[in-house]
């Protein structure tokens, strides 16, 4: 971290400023991208990063003994050290997956499925992602246990108050910190605390918050974990799990393979220690190196200013869209005020004409149902107009995006 | 006819199409569904000997799947249900590539305006599908 | 592919003169990589392409219809279609995965374990990798069904007259095209035919042989085909399966998420369509864009030049070490001269010795099991050393090696 | 000492290791096995009163190993169990950072020379598991 930006107040400091010297792709004259939370442009630093690795490290990740293997092997575990120290985790207890996707089925599968009971249940959220929906839904299905959806009041807040969360029968909460469609953030905290104290497991989807909002693993004393790196500005194809220790000695691979075995005969075969055993297969070390330099990039801004950046244009772009007479603004996840991911509609055109018109004008931003189907079943619309923003985004966004709203509405109505 | 153009006869049937409206039981009906937007539509449609008499359709939907409805409406009263698959069939050559509109009936070709936007080819055969669903009913 | 080149003879078509401008980060001169077989070195337009992808279509692909989302989407797309046409599959049966490991699993977990019965049979050849073993041998516990090996003679051919193999009890015949120890060639046209003919499914391990060996599952017939990109000169993190499309409709995903469903509610899911219902989670487009890059790269080549190249360079390695005293080699798989990948030990000393001398020497070779505990075990060492070439090696690379081994045959005896 | 002179050292531990021999049933015995390799050692002890009298090993090793139980057999032998775990911590420290070589048993330190290659870390230490097993049977 730069320690003199750091010293400087927050609210002074630049992000904006100081972030888009490393997007020299970004063309953000031309071009407004509003779609971060689907994936982040990349800063140069990480582009570099993943070059470096096919230029100078390619070679197998723990299986070589020359020196450019053992090179490899060694910035393939300082990535992980590096990732982890990112959210505050041991090293040792976390895995590289592929996708924050794959991290969640890593613990479905791998783990949940075997420890189950029939009848117990796994609650969720409302405003889950199909990608920690999906893989519950399926387990309690093949298992018996039950899937239990925890509800939201109109400002977005989670009904935590419900006895029937904290009851004995519950065996998992897993929630998103920072809704992919309602933005805002869930407290996490609290309701880890209270889990544990009820002996609740609890599984975190940070695939949302990694990029602006601080991870503490240790304190959160969260069982789970999971993100992808190309939501924080990191590379493709490469995600995390953070797994606690207890959990992570009742788990078992969810890819069996290459790199994963100590030893192995015709009848028995023991697996190696954590956390090699759940990471079957060639290692992704230019993907490792991408994420560690996008860990990198964002500590290297100082601690608390991204989130205070990007929520407060997140709070200045839902007020440009409140002034608009025909906008219905979704509520804020936590019932906060600031966010980095808005949705909402404009009356009476439908949400794929407004992305269109705005894509002809130079705006990036989502139609659909944003892999979201619980929350759009219970909001009862088929499809939503998101923006969500990035380090790279500032102030000068919000006009295009209004003059888009304005023009569709012209034309549609 | 340019982008500018085509767009503007979309619009026209998206703020007139011809065919919204209720569907009643003497229609058989068939359902798309756009999974990257949840867009619904329902087609309603009566045969009289393998002809088309008449269809229907009521959607929630953008305009380019409500255009689209109007066209295919415009286009297949009094044809034989075999004709479905033959415009249909021009509807996915002219999304494919949007240098086909030349030999594509006329009233198809404004839809070669989002040839180039994948996403949008399923808001365009949405209620193609629901119509195919319709005549096996 | 180049034209010109493709018209002369491939035996004069200098594979290694034309490749190596490509590899500007592998010195050569200074460094003997060996060890092509566990990853290769990649060519500047495989980088090119990867970085392209960062810089250029940073947008989610499938899921956004704004100019850069559908240029994202397309360009995935295209790399689909390029991957698919390098086995000559139709585009629509190829689906990304992390990797031929997740590829394997993803036919074993997603496809196998539902439709095979208690006491069917798998054959499994006594030279696979780890990564097709291991899942089997897990299924096989889970089932009740039976792992079987297929063994081979002296000369590195497999044992295929035995009638068991081909009794109708057989489920499915999983083996390697080209092995990761011993090189060479199985078979497998001949196998998928008979195979076929009675009933009998088939997976392809091409993990090894499509570096170098010319693949055409319309030919082949075969169910499965996977293999990754790493070891064909592509990007890390990637991988590819090959489904017939009678199989496909068999098979359900291997991880549930964002892009695979067509609508949800609490009661039902409808997936979507083959590929994508196999493809949870954000597309890795970047590693797409970089595998299709490998696949110009090999096809730039003439065709059959590169297994001609790397196959008789390795029978140049090979005669070199049999005229050391002390070097036993292993045979070469399916009974051939040539081979890209040659194992062998040297009398009285340690394979891990061996490998450091030749790496205080610039010579990578690789030492250890080679994840392919069935194969050692079976030969009852622990270890082997082995090297694997690429089109970046040349004669040069043998000289060093034989001072090597040499060399630790001084100082360890 | 630099790392010619280090390598030197384990070579002459490799030739004539101390401690290589037949272990009888008098000795308590643990396995060590290295997953890169499948190297496999056996190494037996004989207690008395929590100290070390004798230690024997077995392997399928490469030289690293067989230098690294030469090394701990001279050092353990007439030692009370708990300095295994003294030196063991030792030899950690030095393959993680081969400057602390200087603070380290000078039987130890030619073992520094393979701290920059983690891959042959576990050749050092396999032995020295087995004996923390075989002391606990
Ligand atoms: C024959 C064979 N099959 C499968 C694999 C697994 O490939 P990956 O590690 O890329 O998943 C390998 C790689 O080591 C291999 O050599
Ligand atoms: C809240 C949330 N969870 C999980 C995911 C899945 O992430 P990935 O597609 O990178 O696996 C997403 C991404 O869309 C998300 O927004």
């Amino acid at each position: 971290m730069n320690s003199l930006a750091a010293k400087k107040s927050i609210s002074t400091y630049d992000v904006y400023q100081h972030a888009i010297e490393q997007f020299s792709h970004y063309d953000n004259e031309r071009y407004h991208y509003l779609d971060s939370a689907a994936t982040s442009q990349k800063p140069d630093c990480v582009i570099d990063a993943v070059t470096q690795g096919y230029r100078h490290f390619c070679a197998p990740v723990h299986r070589a003994s020359y020196p450019l293997g053992e090179a490899a092997s060694s910035a393939y575990e300082t990535a992980r050290a590096r990732v982890a120290q990112f959210i505050n985790a041991p090293t040792s207890q976390l895995i590289f997956t592929k996708s924050c996707t794959e991290a969640i089925n890593q613990v479905t599968l791998g783990w949940a499925k075997s420890i189950i009971k029939p009848q117990q249940k796994i609650w969720l959220t409302r405003m889950e992602h199909n990608a920690n929906y999906l893989p519950w839904h399926q387990l309690c299905q093949t298992t018996g246990a039950e899937l239990k959806i925890i509800e939201m009041d109109e400002d977005g807040c989670l009904l935590l108050e419900q006895e029937e969360i904290w009851h004995e029968s519950t065996f998992l909460i897993a929630l998103t910190h920072c809704s992919n469609v309602l933005g805002g953030e869930n407290p996490i905290q609290e309701l880890c605390d209270k889990a544990r104290a009820q002996g609740i497991y609890t599984l975190i989807d940070a695939a949302q918050s990694v990029s602006h909002l601080p991870l503490d693993v240790d304190k959160l004393a969260c069982d789970f974990l999971a993100f992808s790196a190309h939501k924080m500005y990191g590379p493709e194809g490469i995600g995390a799990l953070y797994i606690d220790v207890k959990r992570m000695a009742e788990m078992s691979p969810l890819l069996m393979g290459g790199g994963i075995v100590e030893s192995v005969d015709e009848q028995h075969i023991v697996l190696r220690e954590a956390p090699y055993c759940f990471e079957a297969g060639s290692p992704n070390l230019s993907g490792a190196l991408g994420f560690a330099a996008a860990a990198d990039f964002l500590q290297g801004l100082p601690a608390a200013a991204v989130s205070q950046y990007v929520g407060e244009l997140g709070r200045q772009f839902r007020q440009a869209l409140a002034q608009q007479g025909n906008v219905t603004l979704m509520p804020i996840a936590g019932g906060g005020e600031h966010s980095s991911v808005l949705s909402f509609t404009v009356d009476g055109v439908h949400p794929h004409d407004v992305a269109q018109v705005a894509a002809d004008n130079g705006v990036a931003i989502r139609t659909g149902n944003h892999c979201s189907h619980l929350l759009l079943n219970h909001l009862k619309v088929g499809a939503l107009n998101r923006l969500s923003l990035g380090v790279y985004n500032r102030r000068e966004d919000i006009e295009p995006l209004i003059k888009s709203i304005k023009l569709a509405t012209e034309i549609f109505t | 006819m340019n982008k500018k153009e085509s767009q503007a006869v979309l619009l026209a049937h998206y703020k007139s199409p011809t065919g919204l409206g209720e569907i009643d039981e003497n229609y058989s009906v068939g359902k798309g569904i756009n999974p990257l937007c949840g867009d619904e539509i329902s087609v309603g449609v009566t045969l009289e000997n393998d002809v088309i008499t008449d269809i229907k359709f009521q959607a929630r939907a953008c305009s380019i799947c409500i255009a689209s409805s109007s066209i295919m409406n415009q286009l297949l009263i009094n044809e034989k249900i075999s004709q479905i698959e033959y415009y249909y069939q021009q509807l996915n050559g002219l999304l494919k590539d949007s240098c086909s509109a030349i030999q594509t009936e006329e009233l198809l070709r404004p839809l070669a305006s989002i040839s180039a936007m994948p996403s949008r080819h399923k808001c365009a055969q949405l209620s193609w599908e629901a119509l195919s669903e319709a005549c096996k009913h």
